[in-house]
């Protein structure tokens, strides 16, 4: 039995909001989330939506790379005007560099997982690394390969507790440090549970010129948020320190707040937006790299999980640089740029006679 | 057993009885890295300026220096430079290697040996020619420190004289390999000529029968090797991202490439470069950055040996499966594993056709020739971008690394064909884009490149289940949709694939079919059947898989087919067994060779031979 | 087309007007991390504790929590045990699929679901069964945060009341699966059960006619998937050294094997480890890790799926071309690239039988069901070590992750065959020790061990060209003597590699030729068509590649053979192509399924049919 | 024509000198090496030969690994009654593991080349110093690929200049510093110039328990030797700072000299051998981790060489300890070790009705 019901009109919508480039938020989302409620990689994708979104970054200028994991299917769940490519299991960082040697001027965030990268893939991560590929490399740090039900990865802390009981006996690979030591020019780290925090390192990272690195710690609700793990969201509420407050404003907008002298440090990012690093606890200079990789020892020996932005360098060359290629995309410049004359094919053959 | 036009050499050398002109084969045996390749080089050309047909293979170890190495010249007035198994005039400069290499000659062939070695005591019925390369080098090269490599071009003086080579040609082949900023190098060593020439001219009586005589078949024709021959190749198609991890024999294709790029894709205006060459951390990175760029909307490419295909694999099934497309030269040796590195090899050809786990069919190009080397990276390319698919070129140690003559390349007329790529004007006029949708029915998806200003221009690549919107499923119909569209895609590539060349004989009832660097000893051994079995042959040389209907019609017109590759498992056969019927299948016969050298063209009429009971 | 022996089903449902009994499909369609599978397990071992036939097949999807889940059941008297396509009896659990679920289903199934969804809105033709899981639940489990586990287990006892499943034996499955651990969990599900059960005796009228009785046909037999199976396999062959690096289906047989040798092979005296059990990095790590290990002695295996096969090709190579033994069990899913990581295929026969560049071939073990998982990794590390070789076993993910009954695994009574190694002993007595001669005959040559203490014992390995005493070569004739060697080594695999299973009908013309866990549809077809088209046919299942000459004399018998197998491209048809004679080949048909799922019988009949123009 | 000549008698032999395990050296000795005349890579296996015949080590108890690349084929060129295995490109230290899984009582020498372990091989290289996988690692670096004709490999140092004129921009991977941050328990550099340092140096590792790794600077003569590159000779000869004297006194010899207070360290090795340490230039502690780093980012601003001992730890559990497995080697264990009985078999199967 079936009753036909006459719906009431549609209410007025409300006048939607629109960012700085005309667009609503909907082009900057993506498809439904498919992975686990309260999954830590949720909240990333979210503040990727956000931060696209608020800065008014056009959808199409945007490719998003990833590997294979858990996190690294999260690129279908923001940016669905942007081009995505989920590859294969670790090597998203030479798919990237393909993909930005063919086309210099899109703009590449790479999502991966803590196994895609410090397991299978952390050869290919420390080459980019060398290569300073511009790029925003977004680590969704959980300690362990998710997808594949919750093995220890190679960024799992040594004694940190699976959920069988087992317990990690390998020393951590710290992909900040191997950041650090190895050319990335920005490198922070966040809890995905920040929002704030992580919403202006990104916003830093699109505004910076090389490659940037964000450790996000991002915890597997599944298999890994337990007593006895480092990488819950408990664990690392407890444990978190941050180097600085943070405040991000964009090179579209005037600056008006007065920065305090001593406590408060103004930088003027690659676009001309300005970071500006308010201390905290510690002092902290982010340019010098022997203290951060010195902050990073210590924290790991105290067992602090240690966020903000670690360690920046402006003005290096990226890989782009160093090859000097023209300014328009590579892979669509028209044939006259790229097939020599026929006179000069003869040059050669004349050579080889 | 010999096959000189002339009658054969009496059994005791010594007495120039006959003659042989244009038509012999020379071994100059070295140490590796004692500059010996000038020297070869240097012999090679000369002859070469001189009109005849010839050919230089280089033999040499998997050593940067010290172990021995060979390099065989083939001067021959018919044209067939395949190698030549027997070796007539033999230069034995290293200690190591020449009692052996002696050994082995036939009876009648020429040594000129360095004069401490005593070869000559070896054997009676070789024509033996000392000469004191110690003595000889220290007055035309004071520096003791270069002696080592001056040394060896006295042999060109000594060979170049008892050849009859015309020395104003190798006067001019010297001073075209060191080039007009080495003028000072080269002139030292024009002095070690010389100083062979006046020994040999004075004090050896020449008795072997071998000579050059001028003829003109080699005017207008370009010296190159195959590596070099695929880097212009791709420059000429439009390459914009190369990528490699060096590995032997394959380093001096992007090697070269890069010393061409810098010089012809300079832009004019900007002084900028028109593309990006990243020497990668190994063959995965190398083939990542391919599929990326590729997938961004680059002619992108890679060139590799075998243990890089290997590496390779897992990339290559993502882009068979996502239809991204690229191109990989892989310029073969001797597997599996490291194997031979410094060896010659068909070893890849079924490895490469169906590289990676599950169900996936790439095609392979078989350039036989600098000159094909240089089209089929434009065929390469075009397909590649055509198809959406990873492509193979199957070259070899002995195209690639080996000096060849060839015609000069023609300019290709042909502009790049991009593929199905929508941007963003096209994308207004269509209604929906669907990625993996075949609107056309040949299997080939419209595609859009990252960075297109367009709001539909966004899809989502992706190697696991998807459907035609490119959206991720696990659904079956999906799957089978999409993997049955693959192998329609593969269908429509025989449509498109360089076509094989060759001929049939009406009075022939087999058939030869053969691929790649096979070319040069079939060519000779159909000839020697001719003269020595009185056996016609049809011919055909395949340029690709798929392969095209031509073969199957050549097959059906033969009784049987002999296959001739340079690999143990024969395995373009086995392609050929996979994708034919048995009726068909039943005509194939197999030869196949994989010592790692040249295939020679004796090889083939044994086989031949042996197994039509001859 | 249903194949129930009983009178077809009324088009007016409602009623129930004949009874099918031990004969039917049950599916539940549940939302996955929602614990349903124990609540399937329990109702499959329900049935099975019963004695009657039953399997069951988990079709996940490739997500951890969230997505549509089915589970599938299938109960038959006959012992037909693949999956059937069509359902009788669904349980409709999650309102994402539900609809769909429900119009897919043929007339006359029946439909326990979740009230709300107001399935029976859908269709007239069904049996409906409504149930309110959510009201139920409340008075169940007090605790909230529980219920969304506990409610599934009301579907047991709906489902057990209906179709006349023995409670008693619900109680003893449930607490089994439970474990004498968890109890108070078990009392709780039981308490869910014993709603269901309660609801369905006072508020549902049975009108479906599918129910069970008690049999006596798996009585002694065990429940196991096959990955568990392969794990003791390996630890009653005496494994020693286990690299893997997750990925599904695979996983699970590493690490239910890390439990079982936790338990069997701790040293009773010393309470250390008789084994090492290594998570690698990558599946380049642990197949280098393999590769080193059965180098140094161990008996060392890996686990894998098609991704992790692409990226071992290089090391298989190598153990290929230095001799180097290696079981590499590949539980195989839906390629190419990360395809359907959640559904079934047998995709790499093909591609591990020809795995790495260059000339290679390597065994392959196709197990059909848990006991031969178990057997078969004995024969997988005899076959390694007897032939110093790369050994694949392919399983599958319906073999490896779904639950099956079994007989219980026999003790193997037979040693390991550790193969031709040379003790210290042993040296004292040969007159020379050279690493790669073939003494005897068969192309296995004798091997030693790193740390034996003897001056003869010490050989280099390499993957680069060796002669017989393991000394570097680049030489021809080095090279073809070993390659010839590799050949002559695979053929002698074939007296001893597991021989074929299957019977040859007399009268049967047609015969049937399939692998793995095509097995279990391969015989329904079978007896579909003697029942429907009145045909006999033969049939033959393979255990192993290299083939044995059983194929070849099954094959001669009949006018045509059908290769049965669930992939696109015909894989194993194809290794038949290779190795046969066209006259051979001429016979053979393919029957190809590739959509993922486990094989059905009506597929394979229904191909079967029309290509026989039936 | 042909002299018979008789030869003279024969001088008797001199008598062989033998070391302390009755061998002389030549069953320490290996094929005649095919590298290039002056290659480092040729005093490195002379190293080693003269190590092994000196420490009397049975022969037969060292298995030799190595990956691709002409040092990589040097296993052939030492030890020639020890088992080797030269495997492929970059791969050695998962083989390497291997073979101490089956049999730990190995003693494993891996060779390696710069290209082989930083560039294809570095993901490899950081899973096994995590692992802490007792053998000794000892990378011949000379900046270029060797074997494929001096390419320049991850180690090269930014602004050496190639053959061919080509300059390196990319920041080189310093191995050390990746062996200190990632778990070596022993990690020092050398050059393969410096007989007694290297010398030393191989001995203290082969009586160190877990993994030592040692990076020398091996020139490549033919295609690095020239000026301009950081790798030569001359650059590394005027470049070298030694951390330390170093003296190396075996277990079973004793210790005759006494040490001078402040100025030298005496360290007891695993085996009971001692190092003697002692101070040159400037204060070094070998068991600081941070200071270890430190010294290698000054010494790399400095363009200097750092050689000696840069980092040792002693005591920490290695691979084969964690594993827990029993004394004999796991590959020979005789069946009854390995396949358990019927009734354990039986257990099983009746849990699973
Ligand atoms: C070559 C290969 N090996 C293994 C796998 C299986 N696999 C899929 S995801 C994954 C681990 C993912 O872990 P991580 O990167 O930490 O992502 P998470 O799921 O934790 O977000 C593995 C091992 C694969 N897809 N490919
Ligand atoms: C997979 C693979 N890729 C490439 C090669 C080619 N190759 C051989 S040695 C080598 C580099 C060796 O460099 P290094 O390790 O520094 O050793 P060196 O020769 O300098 O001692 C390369 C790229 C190979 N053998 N295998
Ligand atoms: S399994 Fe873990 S990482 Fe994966 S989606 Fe669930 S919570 Fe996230
Ligand atoms: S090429 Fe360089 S590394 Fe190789 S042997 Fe010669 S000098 Fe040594
Ligand atoms: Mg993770
Ligand atoms: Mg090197």
């Amino acid at each position: 039995m079936s009753t036909t019901i006459t719906p009431p009109p549609p209410p007025p919508a409300p006048p939607k909001k629109l960012n700085r480039i005309g667009l609503e938020v909907l082009p900057y989302r993506g498809a439904k989330t498919t992975l686990c409620a309260g999954c830590g990689h949720n909240s990333i994708s979210e503040r990727i939506v956000e931060v696209f979104y608020e800065l008014g970054i056009e959808p199409w200028k945007v490719a998003k790379m990833s590997g294979i994991g858990c996190s690294s299917k999260t690129p279908a769940y923001f940016l669905s005007q942007s081009h995505g490519f989920n590859s294969v299991h670790g090597r998203a960082p030479s798919v990237a560099t393909g993909a930005l040697l063919a086309n210099k001027n899109l703009i590449s965030v790479l999502v991966t997982g803590d196994g895609d990268t410090a397991s299978i893939g952390i050869g290919q991560f420390m080459h980019m690394l060398r290569r300073n590929v511009p790029l925003v490399y977004v680590i969704e740090n959980n300690g362990v390969y998710g997808l594949t039900k919750g093995q220890f990865s190679a960024t799992a802390d040594r004694g940190s507790k699976q959920k069988s009981g087992v317990i990690n006996e390998m020393p951590p690979i710290d992909c900040c440090l191997m950041g650090i030591e190895l050319g990335a020019t920005l490198v922070a780290r966040s809890f995905s549970g920040d929002k704030k925090q992580l919403s202006t390192i990104l916003k830093t990272c699109l505004s910076h010129k090389g490659l940037s690195l964000v450790d996000v710690i991002s915890p597997c609700v599944t298999f890994n948020d337990h007593v006895g793990s480092t990488k819950s969201y408990a664990y690392v509420k407890d444990h978190e320190v941050a180097l600085q407050d943070l405040n991000y404003v964009p090179y579209y907008e005037e600056i008006s707040v007065e920065i305090e002298e001593g406590e408060t440090k103004d930088v003027t990012l690659h676009d001309g937006s300005h970071l500006r690093l308010k201390k905290l606890s510690r002092d902290y200079d982010p340019t010098n790299k022997m203290q951060a990789v010195q902050a990073l020892h210590d924290a790991e020996g105290k067992g602090e999980v240690l966020t903000g932005i670690l360690y920046m360098e402006q003005g290096r060359e990226t890989l782009i640089d160093m090859l000097g290629v023209v300014d328009d995309a590579l892979g669509t410049l028209p044939a006259s740029k790229v097939k020599p004359g026929p006179e000069a094919l003869e040059a050669v053959m004349e050579e080889l006679r | 057993m010999s096959t000189l036009e002339v009658s054969p050499a009496s059994s005791e050398a010594g007495h120039q009885h006959y003659r042989v002109v244009n038509d012999f084969s020379i071994q100059v045996g070295t140490v590796n890295g004692s500059g010996s390749q000038t020297a070869n080089n240097v012999l090679m050309r000369s002859i070469f300026q001189m009109g005849i047909p010839v050919s230089g293979k280089n033999l040499f170890p998997s050593n940067i220096a010290g172990l021995p190495t060979w390099f065989t010249i083939r001067a021959n007035k018919n044209g067939w430079i395949a190698r030549k198994k027997e070796i007539d005039f033999l230069v034995a400069m290293n200690p190591e290697t020449a009692r052996e290499d002696v050994l082995k000659l036939e009876a009648g062939a020429a040594v000129v040996y360095d004069e401490p070695l005593k070869l000559n005591e070896l054997r009676q019925d070789l024509h033996f020619y000392p000469v004191p390369f110690d003595k000889l080098v220290v007055p035309v090269c004071p520096e003791v420190k270069l002696r080592k490599l001056v040394r060896n071009m006295i042999y060109d003086g000594v060979v170049g004289h008892l050849l009859n080579i015309d020395f104003e040609e190798i006067h001019k082949a010297l001073f075209k390999q060191f080039g007009p900023k080495k003028a000072k190098a080269a002139d030292l060593n024009w002095g070690a000529v010389q100083a062979g020439r006046k020994f040999a001219e004075e004090q050896l009586k020449k008795t072997d029968p071998f000579s050059v005589e001028r003829m003109n078949e080699t005017a207008g024709k370009i010296i190159i090797d195959g590596n070099s021959a695929a880097a212009l190749g791709c420059i000429f198609a439009g390459v914009t991202v190369v990528t490699w991890y060096p590995i032997t024999p394959s380093s001096s294709l992007v090697e070269t490439m890069i010393g061409y790029l810098r010089r012809l894709r300079t832009d004019k205006e900007t002084g900028k470069a028109t593309y990006a060459v990243v020497q990668a951390e190994d063959e995965l990175a190398a083939i990542g950055m391919v599929v990326g760029a590729s997938w961004a909307g680059a002619r992108a490419m890679t060139s590799t040996s075998g243990p890089g295909i290997s590496l390779m694999a897992e990339f290559v099934g993502l882009g068979y499966y996502a239809d991204i497309p690229a191109v990989i030269f892989d310029v073969q040796r001797v597997g599996p594993s490291t194997g031979l590195p410094t060896r010659t090899m068909q070893g890849d050809v079924l490895k490469n056709a169906l590289l990676s786990h599950g169900d996936t069919r790439h095609p392979v190009l078989f350039p036989s020739s600098p000159q094909e080397c240089f089209e089929m990276a434009a065929d390469a390319f075009d397909l590649a971008e055509g198809f959406q698919t990873p492509v193979f070129v199957n070259t070899d140690l002995d195209l690639g690394m080996n000096n060849w003559m060839s015609d000069p390349f023609a300019y290709p007329q042909r502009e790049p064909k991009r593929g199905k790529v929508l941007d963003a004007a096209a994308l207004d006029k269509v209604q929906e884009f669907a990625r993996y949708r075949d609107v056309d029915g040949d299997g080939v998806a419209y595609r859009t490149l990252p960075g297109t200003p367009h709001p539909k221009a966004a899809y989502f690549t992706r190697g696991s289940g998807h459907n035609e919107k490119a959206q991720y499923t696990e659904r079956e119909d999906d799957y089978i949709k999409n993997v049955d569209r693959l192998s329609r895609k593969f269908a429509s590539m025989v449509a498109v694939v360089p076509k094989p060349e060759g001929e049939i004989n009406p009075k022939a009832k087999i058939g030869i079919v053969y691929y790649g660097t096979s070319r040069y000893a079939v060519a000779e051994s159909r000839d020697q059947l001719v003269r020595e079995y009185g056996i016609e042959t049809s011919h055909l040389r395949l340029k690709a898989y798929p392969f095209t209907p031509e073969l199957l019609d050549f097959i059906a017109r033969h009784d049987r087919v002999y296959v001739v590759e340079q690999n143990r498992d024969g395995q373009l056969l086995a392609l050929m067994r996979l994708d034919y019927e048995p009726a068909v299948v039943a005509k194939l016969r197999s030869i196949r060779y994989y010592g790692g050298m040249p295939l020679d063209a004796r090889t083939v009429t044994a086989e031949f031979a042996q197994q039509e009971g001859l």
